[in-house]
């Protein structure tokens, strides 16, 4: 690990940390998605640092961008005269289980990782291996995209487009409004979101 | 540096089952989007013609050898192909008592047949897959559509909540085996079954790998209601449309199972050691869980789910043998369990309205009088749930205890025997109901149908909408009774005689 | 310990750890399902760790995947809550618990 | 001989025609048939007994004759048939029974005429007559039980044949289970038997034990005792006597027929019959010698006091029993029969007088309430006093030779082991004698002859015809049968042949223990003994009767005195040794109380409350697990961690072992 | 040698009840005569049959009239059925049995009267299957088939606390028959060893099981059997189910349904598993003895009618365990001759019962009292198959418990000692009971308008009362069938226990020699 990784590493995975943790701490919905965004950002720092520019674009196209786009829209649409954010965490017993259990799970994982060993055999497939440290061009991926993982490509699409059949279905306004005027609460523009 | 793979058109014919319904999805969008046909018959039959299709289509094309595609990420061979075949029936069942149905709940949107099929193609899809992250994708596309059906009866609130809970608590499990799938690749250095096999023996410490398949079973295990990663069961299937529940509740076992016998027979078979006694400990736990949660269930729905735990409970008993053989056991468990819950449903779903879909136990009081076919229609369901012989459910129960009982776990086979015994009570219930109790007066009985104490205890679990007034004689749901019909000759026929299915599933094991 | 494959590993893990923790103890659907987006990164993060590690472009195109899934179950999920809770005056989880025992 | 089986199958029919169709038979045709297929058991029995004194007939070696109606039971080596065997015990035993039924059938068509339950009565008695005969001729253990049982069914029956009352439905009940109690040993006797004989025919039983076998005498003897439980119980021995003074409930025939001529001497029968098995067992036929020698004193005593006039006659009847075991036990089978065979015609010919009594006064049984009888009803009187004499042992009648015969054979006897035994027997016999004489003539006074104390608005008066004819031949019976066992001290004086004896002996083998044999020739000593034995025994039957004239005739009301100087012997003795309150305490009671325990405590409470606290360990389980389903995703969320914790411990657990 | 009959005539006799019954439910009349006559035509159809198998039989040490056919040959379980000297009796028991239930229904079952007479036809074609089927799966298959029918009939139709009743016949059922279901699987798994596994008992009786396995084997067949008998101490369903069956079901529970436990004792306990059973002989005859005694002490204090017969029913199945586990053809004859017996008088106690039961609404013995006056009639036909129940002698019961305790008395003095107590006790409370019934004046003027049995009735109970006369005088043609039957499994009995019974060296040599036995034997299987 050289020095310029470390450098770059280790501010961005101490970033990372504090959006993940803020993202749980935070009382405000808002400020939680804000926080996960850093986190995002951060980790597409870190992708950076692992070689995979691609993916670091990605990541913040696809998640900071359109992905936390969308929660900050969803965590808006609650926000409404009389409701409150304050209850958002659980009991302090169900905190303290919960964190129990991550402790207990965070710990035995890191046990695993230091008795574990990663596996250090060259991968088999040719193709898609390159030289260690070097960053794999973008039409080579392109290719092993398309080739070898066309198959979980074209299911991707599959499962896109139910994606968005499901998203209309459930976002629909309904036909009946009775429901809702029994509850009296007005009914807000809907908007449909798909991809 | 790039080779681009030849991809073999002539061998995607036997996708054409697949095809064909991805083809019937998009159709159903278009048509729906052009406001063509916009009537859940017309949808309906449209969907059921395409499974037709596909089922001639798999029938024609059958791979009575093994084939390969998308460079080995998928291998169709004789035991997806019968898989297929099961689900591929199931749907269409499925999707025949699903139009009136949703003429019934007055639902909108024709956005149900293409989830649900997709949803199919998903499950089909899942077995075939070799390699971790199609599978992943496929229980994806599996998942997504099944969690919008459950939250389909958006004007009842219970299956939105069912479908929620299932979303959050499904997209928690596929964070787990997104990170299994990971650690995997990691300590293995491939996500491909056939170079897992090859490279374990290279992996020196076995606890990354290990960590990766306990994340990966996790996720499956999700699916399949294992203990203890059942907890969302009792609350979708109640709260999910019957349909859907009774699809959901054969087909996604069905698909799951084979898919994790394939992936534990073919990617991690070398260390099966490691992974059998997990499988007896989950099952004794799911065993045990499912059958006490249902004892006191008044809710049918809810005390089908926990039964359909239970019966995992028993199916995965026969994972602690590490031979291939055993899915014919396992897989003939699957179908006969799913035949006869969604034979189950498909009665159930006749009772539904706009204002709910559950069905309590008071509710189906005096149905034997109402109804008597139905409840004896009932009854044969139960009992191929219980084992009782000349139902599929004896015979399926009969075989996977042999084959446990023959690898030498004959404690688990007497568990297995004690849960059976424990899940008699509660099926009883609710033939008790059906047959025995008389349809008027509520709850004045139950110091009867106690036995020790073990109360119905129905003070703190009573419908909001009672069902009692939607049970009413003379019914005409002609499809449901057709599908119950087929269901029961099914479950009838395979409890005397299953050889053929029996012959196809040994010789096309996994 | 040295590398930063490694440093990635525990960083994905504990990112994971913390992603968990955040499904246990908030109560907010979306807050919920946010700590779930973080779950998929921390597993996204492995993949790419892992790619390099193994000097292989696969692991960067199961992330690429498992983007794609995430943000189809964001848009599932999104709409799913967002039907769930439009009419509810509480956004809570705790609330959505008619079935139970 | 082979027309044997019709005296059973005769009686059988009429109680089949009587018992299906006697709804809607007249009641004479009834009583005709019923009496007829009696009379035609008895034709049956009597030709045999002529074919067998002709020697008609193959014999088999012992002078027995077998013959087979049909194969009972026979299953891989186990064979009981319908068999009967003939030969003089069973040919006594059928005749006297056969002929004393008739009578008593031919009696009670004049004492139930009025009954609402005619033709049922005559079904039974005519059941009764066929089970006995059965009883009587059948050739093994078994089919033998069949009838035991089956006149054991017919005592509950007719016991317990006015329904309508509790009384008699008691003692019916009481009669049924004491005398199971004593048929359960005689089943273990059987399997017993069976178990080392691997035979349970008579004949081939004797002719085993006839040779000289290697079987333990313990084992003999118990055998030889768990039969003679089932002769206690039937001949009403002590401890088991109880329900016979109980059985005087039914109607009066029925007490002569079964509770005094017939039935309850099934279990001397019994005895004699296995003579040849009794005889491996000295010390067993000592028990029986001193069963019978306790019983017959110890009944007696109780009868002293006792006012009712049948009970009077069923302790006596207990005590007359106890005589025969006496002698049995004391090897003298041929004596006991004997006295069987006076004590049918003296009882039976008691009871119907008895019957007679209670007929004119109304259905009453209490002796204090009658008195000067004998003005009103002469001829029944003088039947009462023929019987009676003749069971008190007053010379010349039947009793007198019979029980001399008793008494002789004691006195004579030398068990081997306890030589001194037969004398202290003799002694109680003679007791026993001089109380027989008292409480039979105390009868005789308190109902013919002391001052009448019955309602005066009565007019007793002697019974009809049909009912004084069989009395009549009875009494012809209690004088003259006595001279068919003439003791050696008449044969030798008068030189009139014993013709009973060695009839019987053919099959009753001479038996070691005792030094009697009859009907040898005897010397002078011997003939000096027997003259002792028979003066005393004929000093205390005067002794008896002087003593009853004594109290009742004499000194008339000093009864009253002595009642209350000896109140607490009196007492005990009237509430016959508190032994019934006893039985009742110790088995009934107690036996009800330990079944509620098993009911409630036990089976209820143990058993099936162990069942039901499972159902309920498992429900309550049920409710407890379902509370972990609390509805909320958090906590299900928890559920998947913790159970991702527990899989990876699993799996590292396989990895680190 | 397998005689394969021309006519399959064992399984026409199976499935004449069940066709009737299909015929029935999907007849469209309403009306109730068609049912109730089409019913009773349809059970005096197998009663005939059933008789008419009877001059076929030739040597009944084997099976007669057998029916293979293979079924499921990945299972190993083929459809195989025969008959012998043990279940011919059972079988005609059960036809015999039916009718009058049938019969006698008529007047008792006044609602849902269709499904009724359904159920007991598919209950019959379950019973005579359980008595006919040789092959363990297709017996389990029948065996479990008898579930459902007897808990509708019992749920019902039953009085009082009939779903709890029902509810525990079945839970206790179950787990008998499922832990039976683990035994099939053993010794269809270990069978393995000796050629293609098979459940056919035929086959299987002639492999040598060790004896560790076969203990574990027996018991959890026992354990199945054992419940249904019922031995002490799984005995507390029955009293329940019986007290709340309608009267056919309690004839029916009584009279056959017991008997499946009993047969499977024999046929299957100590015909698979000899030297198990004769390893466990002693505790097995302990246990019915128990059984005579304690439910017999526990009669005398029953105030329920029905409750008595039914506690008198688990003394009489004490009685059959006890012979069954005497392991002798005489107790073993005798216990046969008293399952038919015990069918028999039981069957019709609970019938006259329920006639009782139908006429005065109460089973209370403390509310009857005097009924000999009102009703002549049946206190005759009570006191008859009352002294049957008791044992007397020259009616049925008696040749049963008689054989059973000379043959228990064969083999153990003092058990067989003590279940001869037992005829003590039923008289005891028997007599004790009957009196307080019958006897005494008739007080209460419900009961003194009672009125006696019908025409009806009479014919329902005279065929019973016919052959408890029968049986009692003549029961030569009865123990002459069941003998070869009992001395075949009496012969593998003895043949087991001479193994088991030297001493380890010689056993040792003697399995060995057993094994080669075998191994030909296998050799000729598989040929």
């Amino acid at each position: 690990m050289s020095l310029l990784e470390a450098l770059t590493f280790f501010p961005l995975a101490i970033l990372a940390v504090i959006g993940a943790v803020g993202m749980v701490v935070a009382r405000n919905p808002v400020h939680s998605a804000l926080f996960l965004i850093l986190n995002f950002f951060a980790l597409a720092g870190i992708f950076l640092t692992l070689l995979a520019p691609l993916l670091a674009v990605l990541q913040v196209i696809v998640y900071a961008g359109a992905i936390m786009v969308l929660f900050l829209y969803a965590v808006f649409f609650f926000i409404q005269p009389g409701q409150r954010f304050t209850l958002a965490y659980s009991l302090p017993a169900q905190a303290l289980l919960g964190s129990l259990v991550i402790i207990v799970l965070f710990t035995l994982m890191l046990y695993t990782l230091y008795r574990g060993s990663l596996f250090s055999v060259p991968s088999i497939g040719a193709a898609e291996s390159f030289k260690r440290g070097e960053i794999f061009p973008i039409n080579a991926f392109g290719s092993v995209l398309f080739s070898r993982y066309l198959l979980p490509f074209e299911l991707t699409s599959l499962l896109l487009l139910s994606a968005m059949i499901g998203a209309v279905v459930m976002t629909r306004a309904p036909r009946n409004k009775n429901i809702l005027q029994k509850k009296g609460i007005t009914t807000e523009a809907q908007g449909s979101k798909d991809e | 540096m790039t080779q681009i793979q030849t991809i073999h058109l002539g061998s995607f014919v036997f996708l054409s089952p697949l095809l064909i319904l991805v083809a019937c999805v998009l159709l159903l969008i278009l048509l729906d989007a052009m406001k063509i046909g916009r009537s859940f018959k017309v949808q309906g039959t449209m969907s059921a013609l395409s499974l037709l299709f596909a089922l001639i289509a798999l029938a024609v094309f059958f791979p009575f050898n093994p084939v390969q595609l998308f460079g080995g990420a998928v291998i169709y061979n004789g035991f997806t192909a019968l898989i297929n075949a099961s689900l591929l029936l199931l749907l269409l069942l499925t999707i025949v008592i699903s139009s009136p149905y949703l003429l019934k709940v007055k639902s909108e949107g024709f956005e149900y047949f293409p989830l649900i099929i997709t949803s199919a193609i998903g499950m089909m899809l899942l077995p075939m897959t070799r390699e971790l992250v199609s599978l992943i994708v496929s229980i994806e596309i599996l998942s997504i559509p099944l969690y919008i059906l459950s939250g389909y009866n958006r004007h009842i609130e219970e299956s939105k909540e069912a479908g929620f809970k299932y979303f959050l608590l499904g997209a928690f499990s596929s964070s787990f085996l997104i990170f299994g799938a990971g650690l995997i690749y990691g300590s293995t250095g491939s996500i491909w079954l056939s170079d897992i096999a090859l490279n374990l023996p290279l992996v020196e410490e076995k606890f990354l790998l290990l960590l990766g398949l306990a994340m990966l079973l996790v996720g499956l295990g999700f699916k399949l209601a294992i203990v203890p990663f059942h907890s969302w069961v009792p609350d979708v299937y109640q709260g999910a449309p019957s349909p859907v529940v009774g699809f959901m509740a054969g087909a996604v076992k069905l698909s799951v199972l084979s898919a994790l016998l394939v992936v534990l027979f073919y990617g991690f078979g070398l260390i099966s050691l490691y992974w059998k006694p997990i499988f007896i400990i989950l099952a004794v736990l799911t065993m045990f869980l499912g059958n006490f949660g249902a004892l006191h269930q008044m809710s049918l729905k809810r005390l089908l789910a926990y039964s359909s735990i239970s019966h995992v409970g028993y199916i995965i008993t026969g994972l602690v043998i590490p031979a291939p053989a055993i899915s014919t056991a396992i897989i003939f468990y699957a179908i006969s369990y799913a035949v006869a819950v969604l034979g189950i449903f498909a009665l159930l779903s006749m009772w539904a309205t706009e204002k709910s879909d559950d069905v309590y136990l008071d509710d189906i009081r005096g149905l034997s009088q109402k109804e008597p076919l139905v409840a004896l229609m009932l009854a044969i369901f139960l009992m191929s749930l219980i084992g009782v012989p000349i139902t599929a459910g004896f015979l399926a129960k009969l075989y996977l205890f042999y084959e446990v009982y023959r690898a030498g776990y004959v404690y688990l086979v007497i568990i297995a025997i004690i849960n059976s015994i424990i899940s008699v009570y509660y099926y009883f219930r609710v033939i008790t109901a059906m047959y025995i109790l008389p349809a008027a007066a509520p709850s004045n009985i139950e110091g009867d149908v106690n036995f020790a104490h073990a109360a119905l205890n129905s003070a703190n679990q009573s419908n909001p909408f009672s069902a009692r007034a939607r049970v009413r004689s003379q019914e005409s749901a002609p499809l449901n009774l057709l599908v119950g019909y087929v269901c029961l000759l099914i479950s009838v026929a395979l409890g005397i005689a299953p050889r053929l299915i029996l012959l196809l599933l040994n010789i096309y094991h996994i | 310990m040295n590398d930063i494959v490694d440093y990635s590993v525990v960083l994905s893990l504990l990112l994971f750890s913390i992603g968990i923790l955040g499904v246990i103890v908030r109560r907010h659907p979306i807050v919920m399902f946010m700590a779930i987006e973080l779950m998929l990164n921390a597993g996204n993060l492995l993949f790419i760790a892992f790619a390099r590690h193994l000097a292989e472009v696969n692991g960067q195109i199961y992330a690429l995947i498992m983007m794609a899934v995430a943000a189809a179950e964001v848009a599932v999920g999104l709409a799913i809550i967002v039907a769930l809770y439009k009419y509810r005056a509480e956004v809570d989880v705790d609330a959505i618990s008619a079935f139970k025992g | 001989m082979s027309y044997i089986h019709l005296a059973i199958v005769w009686p059988l029919v009429g109680a089949s025609v009587n018992g299906l169709f006697g709804k809607w038979l007249p009641k004479k045709l009834a009583s005709f048939i019923a009496c007829f297929s009696v009379l035609l058991s008895f034709l049956a029995s009597f030709l045999a007994l002529v074919m067998y004194l002709m020697g008609i007939g193959a014999l088999g070696p012992s002078g027995q004759y077998i013959y087979t109606l049909y194969s009972w039971i026979n299953v891989s080596g186990f064979t009981s048939d319908f068999g009967f065997l003939v030969d003089p015990l069973s040919l006594l035993m059928a005749n006297t029974v056969s002929f004393v039924s008739f009578l008593i059938h031919v009696y009670s068509i004049g004492y139930m005429e009025k009954d609402e339950g005619f033709t049922r009565y005559f079904t039974y008695l005519n059941l009764f007559v066929a089970m006995m005969m059965l009883l009587v001729t059948s050739e093994n253990l078994v089919m033998m039980f069949v009838g035991w049982e089956g006149v054991g069914l017919c005592s509950y029956l007719l016991i317990g044949f006015w329904y309508r009352n509790k009384a008699p439905q008691r003692a019916g009940v009481k009669a049924f289970v004491v005398n199971r109690v004593g048929d359960f040993a005689f089943l273990l006797g059987i399997f017993l038997v069976y178990a080392i004989f691997d035979t349970v025919r008579f004949s081939e039983l004797a002719k085993i034990l006839g040779t000289q076998v290697s079987i333990s005498p313990y084992l003999m003897t118990v055998i030889a005792l768990l039969l003679f439980g089932g002769a206690v119980g039937k001949s009403a021995q002590f401890p088991l006597y109880v329900w016979l003074p109980d059985a005087m409930e039914g109607p009066t025939p029925v007490s002569a027929l079964i509770h005094a001529a017939t039935m309850v001497t099934a279990g001397v029968y019994l005895v004699a019959r296995l003579n040849f098995l009794f005889t491996w067992s000295q010390f067993a036929m000592l028990i029986v010698a001193v069963i019978g020698a306790f019983t017959a004193i110890f009944s007696a005593s109780m009868a002293l006091v006792n006012n009712d006039i049948k009970r009077v006659l069923a302790y006596s009847t207990i005590s007359q029993l106890g005589y025969m075991f006496l002698s049995a036990g004391l090897g003298a089978y041929p004596v006991a029969i004997f006295h069987l065979f006076s004590n049918a015609f003296m009882k039976a010919l008691l009871f119907l007088s008895s019957g007679a009594v209670i007929h004119a006064l109304n259905d009453e049984l209490d002796m204090r309430r009658m008195g000067g009888l004998a003005k009103y009803m002469p001829k029944t009187y003088a039947n009462y006093l023929i019987g009676a004499m003749a069971i008190s042992g007053i010379p010349l009648l039947a009793g007198f030779f019979s029980k001399d015969a008793i008494l002789y054979s004691a006195y004579t006897s030398t068990p081997l082991s306890f030589p001194s035994v037969g004398k202290i027997l003799w002694i109680v016999g003679v007791l026993t004698a001089i109380l027989t004489a008292y409480y039979m003539f105390r009868q005789i006074y308190l109902v013919f002859l002391t001052p009448p104390r019955f309602n005066p608005s009565l007019h007793p008066h002697d019974p009809p015809n049909v009912m004084l004819v069989p009395m009549w031949i009875l009494s012809l019976g209690s004088v003259l049968v006595g001279y068919l066992g003439l003791p050696v001290l008449f044969t030798s004086i008068l030189g009139v042949p014993n013709v009973l004896m060695p009839f019987l002996n053919r099959v009753l083998h001479s038996v070691t223990v005792t030094a009697h044999k009859v009907g040898e020739p005897i010397s002078n000593k011997e003939l000096v003994g027997e003259a002792i034995v028979t003066l005393v025994s004929v000093i205390s039957a005067l002794l008896g009767l002087f003593l009853a004239h004594y109290f009742y005739k004499l000194r008339y009301g000093i009864t009253e005195k002595l009642k209350r100087i000896f109140k607490e012997p009196y007492l005990t003795l009237l509430n016959k040794y508190y032994v019934d309150e006893f039985y009742n305490g110790l088995f009934v009671v107690n036996g009800k109380r330990f079944a509620d325990f098993l009911d409630a405590e036990v089976d209820r409470g143990v058993v099936d409350g162990f069942a039901n606290f499972i159902a309920f360990f498992i429900g309550a389980l049920g409710q407890l697990l379902r509370s972990l389903q609390t509805g909320l995703i958090r906590n299900y969320a928890w559920y998947i961690c913790v159970g991702a914790i527990i899989l990876i411990v699993l799996l590292f657990r396989g990895v680190i072992t | 040698m397998l005689y394969q009959a021309t006519i399959p005539i064992l399984s026409i006799l199976i499935f004449t009840p069940l066709i009737g019954a299909l015929i029935m439910l999907f007849s469209a009349t309403h009306s109730i005569k068609f049912h109730r006559f089409f019913s009773l035509t349809i059970s005096i159809i197998a009663f005939l049959i059933s008789v008419g198998i009877l001059p076929f039989l030739k040597d009944l040490g084997t099976f007669n009239l057998e029916e293979i056919y293979t079924w499921l040959p990945q299972i190993g379980a083929s459809y195989h059925l025969g008959i012998d000297g043990i279940s011919l009796w059972l079988v005609l028991l059960t036809t015999f049995l039916f009718p009058i239930t049938i019969l006698y229904s008529f007047g008792s079952v006044h609602f849902r009267e269709k499904e009724y007479y359904i159920l007991l036809l598919i209950t019959e074609t379950a019973l005579l299957g359980t008595f006919l089927a040789l092959d363990l799966v297709l017996f389990f298959f029948f065996w479990e088939g008898v579930l459902i029918p007897m808990y509708l009939l019992i749920g019902i139709w039953g009085s009082g606390k009939r779903i709890y009743a029902a509810m525990k016949f079945v839970l206790f059922t179950v787990v008998g028959s499922l832990f039976m279901l683990v035994g099939i699987i053993g010794i269809f798994v270990y069978s393995n060893q000796f050629g293609p596994s098979t459940f056919d008992f035929v086959k299987l009786r002639n492999i040598p099981i060790p004896l560790e396995l076969q203990t574990w084997l027996f018991l959890a067949f026992t354990l199945g059997f054992a419940i249904k008998v019922p031995t002490f101490p799984v005995h507390t369903w029955l009293p329940d189910a019986h007290t709340e069956a309608p009267t056919a079901g309690s004839v029916i529970l009584a009279g056959v349904l017991l008997k499946m436990g009993a047969y499977g004792l024999l046929r299957f306990s100590v015909g698979l598993f000899p030297a198990a059973a004769i390893k466990f002989s002693p505790s097995l005859m302990a246990l019915g003895v128990v059984g005579i005694i304690y439910a017999g002490i526990i009669c005398a204090v029953q105030t329920d009618l029905k409750r008595l017969v039914a506690y008198s029913s688990i003394a009489h199945m004490g009685f059959i365990v006890l012979g069954i586990f005497s392991m002798n053809s005489i107790a073993q004859s005798g216990a046969v001759i008293q399952m038919v017996n015990h069918g028999l008088s039981t069957g019709a106690l609970f019938l006259l019962v329920g006639m009782l039961y139908d006429r005065r609404h109460t089973r209370e013995i403390a509310e009857f009292g005097g009924l000999a006056i009102p009703m002549p009639v049946f206190y005759n036909f009570f006191l008859v198959v009352m002294l049957s129940s008791i044992g007397l002698p020259a009616l049925n019961g008696f040749i049963g418990e008689f054989l059973i305790l000379l043959g228990a008395f064969q083999v153990n003095y003092y058990l067989a000692g003590v279940g001869t107590f037992g005829v003590i006790l039923s008289a005891v409370y028997f007599l004790y009971n009957f009196r307080r019934v019958f006897h005494g004046e008739c007080y209460s003027s419900e009961n003194r308008l009672l009125k006696d049995l019908n025409l009806r009735e009479i014919l329902a109970l005279a065929p019973i009362v016919l052959m408890i006369f029968l049986i009692g005088l003549y029961p030569r043609p009865f123990l002459k069938r069941t003998e070869p039957s009992i001395n075949e499994v009496v012969m593998r009995v003895n043949r087991a226990g001479a193994i088991l019974y030297l001493s380890p060296t010689e056993r040792a040599q003697k399995e060995d020699v057993s094994k080669l036995i075998n191994l030909n034997l296998t050799e000729n299987l598989v040929k």
